[in-house]
């Protein structure tokens, strides 16, 4: 009993290390409710399921879904972005001015990924370096940025872009929405990131304890910093697919969009007090409320009734979750 | 997949109409108007949905959706045609019908505008309607007289028609009202205790304010409300956009004294009247008029069928509407 | 907050007011609102005048009064998004039930009804959290969804335009020529800084919030005090909604849409920490009039249409700047490891 | 010693409680007898802390019963347990970090004016200052500030000022002196021994045996969550209780420590490894100057609030300084940076293992592995086999007793987690070691095991700076002792001259007491 049996020491993939015990219920949940929803849904109107037109509903959904990856990483350090719809809104305007400005194109969405990395890391240097906490710090440049982006626009749509820029937001490889592949690559790095390199590992220890985390030597404030620009940068990469698909860029686009994302990742299991979370839960909350939205507004053409539906089912969720996994120590 | 268009009178059709933004009186009117037409009609399927919060994003995507369950016709309000174009380009090239009504987006995207007032007309019916008030409560007989402050209450700031309004309120303040300063143009976020506060701090602010434009639905009885409780009633005038039924107290206790509208209901009827005629083929381009059920003959010119002159109420006249 | 326990009779309460207020992030913000009263005041005299700060001060009055209760819920470490959904609805059934149109109940049975729903939404909100074990963001971030939904069905495309004299009272009378609003916040206000200060429970609800094990060694049911926190915030809700809402003669949808940003942000920057533990009152107040300032002051300083749409991004500036400040002004020493 | 055995105050019967797979307690019993104080001992994870809980009320056992004077007590509930006279001093200190003394002290019982309506702070107030007088305290701190910013010493001071608070019957202190120095320690001893006058019971818990035979009547011993035996303490030897703790042979630790000491010659003058040059930071020290040569070990005593931890913290770089300077290896530290520090083969093992040594929720296995991820990787990823193989081989050498290594580190018993965070530290091979009360908690064969791994480190060249309360233990493990006074270096004394007298007589200000509580047996 003094020194540990081997037989716990061999199972030791990460998750093993963490919880312990099965760690994937959270999934398994969001699995089975969304396959529950695709059978239900397949049953009442055939053509909803297929493939195609899941394809062509799916158009709206990559930057949300791009947006919750390093939202996830930030919330497993037990911190948290509100500003993302605003960097959408700041960085999309940039793009629109500086392309009405006669910029070339590729050099106005250079600009605006700059505007968007530039937005993130004001957040993150308040948030690491002047130790504000974040809820406050993106609450007030929740506002800030998307004022700006009011300010230098004066509210006036910028459109008139070329197609082959079009392209990115609403064009396709092989059937494949260009946005789709950004995304799904985006989200293998980022799982294989959260789960198996020292970076990821520090994140999960930040979440639970900074102070301990910054004694081992991990650098907390840097990791933070770097965490909250990156949200930016993808902020800026989904306004770029945003204006690309709609044509047109507008100080309210991405409004609400930080509510979304975050329902999406916390229903993907991360937990909003840091240390537990995963891209694989993050990737299912994000279908699971995007296929719910769809089908209520395809079936019952009422559109109270997706915040509704889409609330109750947070709750029921996590509830079930709850419900699943044993009392915790804490 | 989708059923073929290529149809005869009588053909069931389906219809799917998009306000601006669901859940507000002028669209729930407008709705009734619709249902109303399409009970007449019969073989008319009507769907009715929009975003509650009138995110032109989701109005796109629920374009979208129409588009994938192929419906046959789509009848847009777009609340930012930009926004919407794309979405309704795709629809029309998929063969679907698109007509746009109480708004108008780009040509391209629509076949048909069932046109109640354009951007233009709004614009200077509101200023037409205010530099009156103003002026008879002066005592000046002439509007162009009509002088002092005025400040526009708006939706937000990036809502697409309101701003097209201004600009053409704007045009007619400098062109025919020389004498009216327009001083502040503020947001209400469609929030009525919003355009309640900021119409109290205005005219605390501006203590020579006349008059106020309230453009949005909600800033209409906030302002009105605000105006009302200072004890500025026929001091300051305001007005704006509204159903007759959420303004007629103000209107008869005398704090508004006029509303800019049309009929609403005959709006949504006619707007389902051309979507049927557009279906089965009666109405094609270049037609000059078009039978439109209990509403008789209207008049189309261009690729505009034309609802009617604006309506302005006033205690006069407000008491015989009730929509 | 703690440091009112120097104060050794609740007597000499003002003093401890004082005390607090030249220790606390309430400083910074109480600062801030004199600076900002003064710079308006010599651009534009009209701004000294009862009448605005009336106006001001009812206006704030609903955030004031659902951030007392929200104060305390933060402080448990925990957090209600729900706050505006929840008006909304309670908005429109008070609208509903009292209605000619619709129930047409007396107005006593309309308020009193509504009240109930707010207590127990709020009541559910806690038992989520509690016995169901649902991280409070989550739980009110699905109310703040659900609930606008359950108000728009309700409402169905329709405004409530005829409100009776019996409840625009609520909204528009005055008592000794103070609007009920504002008396209702005063005492909301007091009730809400004795319980904090000079109470066992509110004494409990801070340390519940700052170390929820140590509070179980010590006896205390962490789960039992956060439900008081959230019921107490829902009932306050209802009392916000009875006394802002009628002040308007119609009752639409939206009402209370993005309230909870409002409130959320005056309480955290009227100092409470948003990790539990460490919060006050007087701060929330204070962080509600800053907030609440902001748009008049824009008004008066008569910047013209143009200025109009730099107005969100001064509103942003502002609070950032009154974080700063606090920050700044605090010396950082061992302890101080996580955020304030 | 009482001489009524038979007249039972409390009655421990058949107790059992398991954790998941961990059984840390099976069916113990033991009696606490009326004005006695009753020693509890055991290796760490023998389940002390386990029955103190249950005793409290904060646990409810598996199977067992409690009797307080004949009648069962109910379990589970703190109240029951507070009502029958039972109070409590935590091993981790539980304070509400936010929260003043006062309020620490009274919170849940508070006194009550206006029908029960208000908080009667006069009382509070009052009843503190008393209670801290009691505790040679009055003046040591503010009790109107939040005790987060005390010193882990301090803040246990205000966890005893609520044990006396409500006039308790049975008073548990589990591992008071953990991180107390002789000063509070005997302050504490005085305490125990004038409630154990007005027929207080005492239920005592201290990896400190030399406390134990200072104090108890006494003495029960655990292993393993067994009961093994109770005697009377003075019919039992140091040996022989160990010998009951462990359950198998084993030379006490103190004589085993002055064998390796003396078997140490003075070794040849080293290059200094560390050298400070009148560092000051002005909130708690002022211009301390010392160096630790490679291989050599320097004991820092003194009395707790005394600057110590201050220095360490800011030589790793935790906070700055607001002067001086500090060299390792003859390169200057920049300061203010730990993961310099810890570039620089610096590494702290600090004093409050539960914010700053652990992430308690994360794995046994991630604490262990937390400072050196990154030379556990292939590829940039982390590879389960070394870290297997690195945990397993730490887990050993340190005998961390726990469940596996993929439970929370909160599950593991104090000691246990105290051996996680030294162990996290050797792993890393550090060239300058600084220990923050490296034992504390740490039971006397774990114990042993810390000091001849740092013992071992040391002979390897490694510079270590020990800072410790526990004073045999400095003046055991030290080649040379610092003794710090308020914030300044009071004097040094080599390993020969050094005794418990001499080191109290600089640590004490303006006093030359003498009999360290450890003596006073
Ligand atoms: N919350 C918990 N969850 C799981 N296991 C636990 C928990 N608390 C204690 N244990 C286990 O129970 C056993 C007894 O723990 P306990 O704290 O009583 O030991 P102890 O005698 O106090 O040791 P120490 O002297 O180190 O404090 C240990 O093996 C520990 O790992
Ligand atoms: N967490 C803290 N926050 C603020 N001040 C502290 C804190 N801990 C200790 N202090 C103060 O800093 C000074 C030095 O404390 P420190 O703990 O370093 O002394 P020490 O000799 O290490 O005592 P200990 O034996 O408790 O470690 C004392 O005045 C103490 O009151
Ligand atoms: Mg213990
Ligand atoms: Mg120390």
């Amino acid at each position: 009993m003094t020194d540990a049996p081997a037989a716990d020491l061999s199972l030791t993939p990460r998750q093993k290390i963490f919880e312990g015990g099965f760690p994937y219920w959270h999934e398994v949940v969001l699995a089975l409710l969304l396959a529950a929803l695709m059978a239900v849904a397949g049953y009442l109107d055939p053509r909803f399921v297929q493939p195609s037109r899941q394809l062509m509903l799916s158009t709206h959904v990559w930057e949300l879904a791009l947006l919750a990856l390093p939202m996830t990483f930030i919330i497993v350090t037990g911190g948290i972005d509100l500003s993302v719809g605003s960097m959408i809104a700041l960085s999309g305007v940039v793009l629109g001015l500086s392309h009405e400005a006669g910029m070339n194109i590729w050099l106005c969405c250079a600009l605006a990924i700059l505007t968007g990395t530039a937005a993130g890391a004001l957040n993150g240097v308040f948030v690491s370096f002047v130790r504000v906490h974040p809820l406050i710090v993106t609450l007030a440049t929740l506002s800030a940025y998307r004022g700006i982006a009011e300010g230098i626009s004066s509210g006036r749509p910028l459109s008139g872009f070329p197609e082959n820029f079009a392209w990115l937001g609403r064009g396709d490889i092989a059937g494949v929405p260009v946005a789709a592949i950004i995304f799904v690559v985006a989200a293998i790095v980022a799982g294989v990131v959260l789960w198996k390199t020292p970076f990821g590992r520090s994140l999960y220890a930040m979440g639970y304890n900074e102070t301990a985390t910054r004694f081992s030597g991990i650098r907390t404030r840097k990791i933070k910093f770097i965490l909250y620009a990156m949200s930016g940068v993808a902020a800026a990469v989904a306004a770029i697919l945003l204006v690309g698909r709609r044509n047109t860029a507008k100080a309210d686009i991405g409004a609400q969009m930080e509510l979304d994302v975050i329902t999406a990742v916390v229903l993907g299991g991360t937990s909003i007090f840091g240390g537990r979370g995963r891209i694989l839960g993050t990737v299912l909350g994000v279908l699971l409320i995007h296929e719910t939205k769809e089908f209520v507004s395809w079936y019952f053409q009422n559109d109270p009734l997706i915040p509704l539906v889409v609330g109750a089912l947070l709750i029921v969720a996590v509830l079930i979750n709850s419900a699943l996994t044993p009392r915790g120590r804490e | 997949k989708k059923q073929s268009t290529s149809s005869s009178a009588g053909k069931k059709i389906t219809v799917a109409m998009l306000p601006k933004k669901k859940g507000i009186p002028y669209f729930t009117t407008c709705a009734a108007g619709a249902e109303e037409a399409a009970k007449e009609l019969g073989n008319v399927e009507l769907i009715y949905d929009g975003p509650i919060d009138g995110s032109p994003e989701k109005a796109a995507s629920m374009i979208e959706k129409w588009m994938l369950q192929g419906v046959d016709v789509i009848a847009v309000s777009p609340n930012d045609p930009k926004v919407l174009g794309p979405a309704m380009k795709k629809a029309q090239d998929s063969g679907i019908k698109v007509i746009t009504w109480d708004a108008d987006g780009d040509p391209g995207t629509r076949s048909f505008f069932v046109n109640q007032a354009t951007a233009q007309d709004i614009g200077f019916a509101l200023v037409d309607a205010l530099a009156a008030d103003i002026a008879t409560a002066a005592g000046k007989t002439a509007p162009p007289d009509a002088e002092g402050e005025v400040a526009i209450v708006t939706a937000t700031l990036t809502a697409a028609n309101q701003n097209a309004w201004m600009e053409h309120m704007k045009a007619r303040l400098a062109s025919n009202y020389p004498k009216l300063k327009l001083v502040e143009v503020k947001p209400c976020n469609e929030d009525q205790k919003l355009a309640f506060q900021v119409t109290q701090d205005l005219m605390n602010a501006y203590p020579n304010l006349k008059g106020v434009f309230a453009i949005s639905s909600a800033a209409f009885p906030g302002s009105a409300e605000a105006i009302k409780q200072a004890g500025k009633g026929g001091k300051v005038q305001v007005t704006g956009l509204s159903t007759p039924n959420e303004m007629k107290k103000y209107v008869e206790e005398g704090t508004v004294k006029s509303v800019i509208l049309w009929n609403t209901n005959d709006l949504g009827y006619l707007t389902i009247q051309t979507a049927n005629a557009l279906a089965n083929g009666t109405l094609k381009p270049g037609d000059t008029k078009l039978t439109a059920g209990r509403l008789g003959e209207k008049e189309v010119r261009g690729d505009n069928v034309l609802l009617g002159k604006i309506l302005v109420f006033t205690k006069e006249n407000i008491g015989q509407f009730n929509f | 907050m703690t440091t009112l326990a120097r104060t050794e009779s609740p007597g000499i309460a003002i003093l401890g007011l004082l005390k607090q207020l030249a220790r606390q992030r309430e400083w910074s913000v109480a600062a801030l609102i004199a600076l900002t009263i003064v710079i308006v005041a010599i651009v534009n005299r009209d701004f000294l005048s009862l009448d605005v700060a009336r106006n001001i001060l009812v206006a704030a009055a609903p955030a004031a009064i659902v951030g007392c209760g929200l104060t305390f819920v933060i402080v448990t470490g925990e957090i209600d998004i729900s706050v505006g959904s929840l008006m909304g609805l309670c908005a429109v059934a008070m609208g509903q039930l009292a209605s000619p149109s619709y129930a047409n109940l007396p107005v006593p049975a309309a308020i009193g009804l509504m009240l109930l729903l707010a207590t127990s939404v709020g009541f559910l909100n806690g038992l989520l959290v509690t016995v169901g074990r649902v991280p409070s963001i989550i739980v009110t971030l699905g109310m703040l969804t659900a609930l606008r939904g359950a108000t728009e069905l309700l409402m169905n495309g329709r405004w409530i335009t005829d409100l009776s004299p019996g409840l625009r009272f609520f909204g528009t009378g005055t008592f000794l020529r103070v609007p009920i609003s504002l008396w209702t916040t005063g005492v909301v206000v007091m009730a809400s800084i004795v319980l904090a200060r000079d109470t066992p429970l509110g004494r409990r609800i801070y340390a519940v919030g700052s170390s929820p094990s140590a509070a179980r060694l010590a006896g205390l049911s962490p789960n039992r005090i956060k439900l008081f926190a959230f019921t107490l915030t829902g009932f306050l809700v209802g009392v916000a909604t009875l006394v802002s809402v009628p002040q308007l003669s119609t009752i639409e949808s939206g009402i209370g849409a993005g309230f909870e940003l409002v409130v959320v942000t005056a309480v955290v920057v009227g100092g409470t920490s948003i990790s539990g533990g460490k919060g006050a009152i007087i701060g929330t107040l204070l962080g509600v009039i800053l907030l609440g300032m902001v748009r008049t002051v824009l008004i008066f300083l008569k910047l013209g249409p143009a200025a109009t749409y730099w107005e969100r991004a001064i509103q942003g500036g502002f609070i950032l700047l009154a974080v700063l400040i606090d920050h700044l002004s605090r010396p950082r020493g061992r302890g101080e490891e996580e955020h304030a | 010693m009482p001489d009524a055995l038979e007249q039972i105050f409390i009655e421990v019967r058949d107790i059992s409680k398991a954790y998941g797979g961990v059984q840390a307690l099976s069916g113990v019993s033991m009696t606490i007898v009326p004005g006695e104080v009753h020693a509890l001992c055991g290796e760490n994870g023998a389940g002390k802390s386990t029955l103190i809980k249950v005793l409290s009320g904060s646990v409810t056992p598996d199977a067992g019963a409690v009797l307080v004077n004949r009648t069962p007590l109910r379990v589970g509930d703190v109240a029951a347990s507070e009502r029958a006279g039972i109070a409590v001093i935590h091993q981790e200190s539980v304070a509400f970090p936010h929260l003043s003394a006062f309020d620490n002290i009274f919170v849940g019982r508070e006194p009550r004016k206006l029908g029960g309506l208000m908080l009667d702070r006069a009382r509070m107030c009052r009843e503190t200052r008393a209670l801290l007088e009691r505790l040679g305290e009055a003046d040591a701190f503010d009790p109107a500030a939040p005790v987060g910013g005390l010193s882990v010493a301090q803040r246990q001071m205000v966890g005893m000022a609520r044990a006396l608070s409500h006039d308790c019957r049975l008073l548990i202190m589990d591992e008071p002196t953990a991180s107390l120095s002789e000063r509070e320690t005997r302050v504490l001893f005085n305490l125990i021994r004038q409630l154990k006058q007005s027929g207080v019971s005492i239920l005592y818990v201290s990896h400190r045996l030399d406390e134990v035979f200072a104090l108890s009547d006494r003495v029960t011993v655990f292993r393993d969550g067994k009961f093994v035996a109770t005697h009377v303490t003075r019919e039992i030897d140091k040996e022989k209780l160990i010998q009951l703790m462990v359950g198998r042979e084993l030379i006490s630790t103190d004589a085993r420590l002055s064998d390796t000491s003396f078997s140490r010659g003075v070794h040849p003058a080293r290059p200094p490894l560390l050298e400070v040059r009148n560092l000051t930071r002005a909130s708690a020290f002022r211009d301390v100057s010392f160096d630790v040569r490679a291989g050599e070990i320097v004991g820092v005593a003194g009395l707790v609030g005394a600057g110590r931890s201050e220095v360490a913290r800011v030589i790793f770089g935790v906070d700055r300084a607001d002067s001086g300077e500090v060299i390792v290896d003859g390169k200057r530290l920049a300061g203010g940076s730990v993961r310099e520090a810890i570039e620089r083969e610096v590494a702290l093992v600090p004093e409050d293992r539960q914010h700053l040594g652990l992430v308690l929720q994360l794995a046994v296995a991630a604490n262990l592995t937390l400072a050196k991820l990154n030379s556990l990787t292939t590829l940039g990823l982390i590879s389960s086999r070394k870290e297997r193989a690195l945990v397993a081989e730490l887990m050993k050498s340190l005998h961390v007793k726990a469940a596996s290594p993929a439970v929370a580190a909160q599950t593991l018993s104090g000691g246990n987690q105290q051996k996680l965070v030294v162990g996290k530290w050797l792993a890393s091979r550090p060239r300058v070691l600084i220990l923050d009360e490296p034992t504390r908690g740490v039971d006397v064969a774990a114990k042993a095991d810390v000091h001849r791994l740092v013992r071992e480190l040391a002979d390897q060249g490694m510079a270590t700076l020990l800072i410790s309360s526990d004073l045999p233990e400095v003046l055991a493990m030290s080649d040379r002792i610092l003794v710090m006074r308020g914030g300044r270096i009071a004097g040094e004394l080599s390993r020969d001259e050094a005794t418990q007298e001499k080191v109290l007589a600089l640590a004490i200000p303006g006093g030359s007491e003498t009999a360290g509580a450890g003596a006073a047996a």
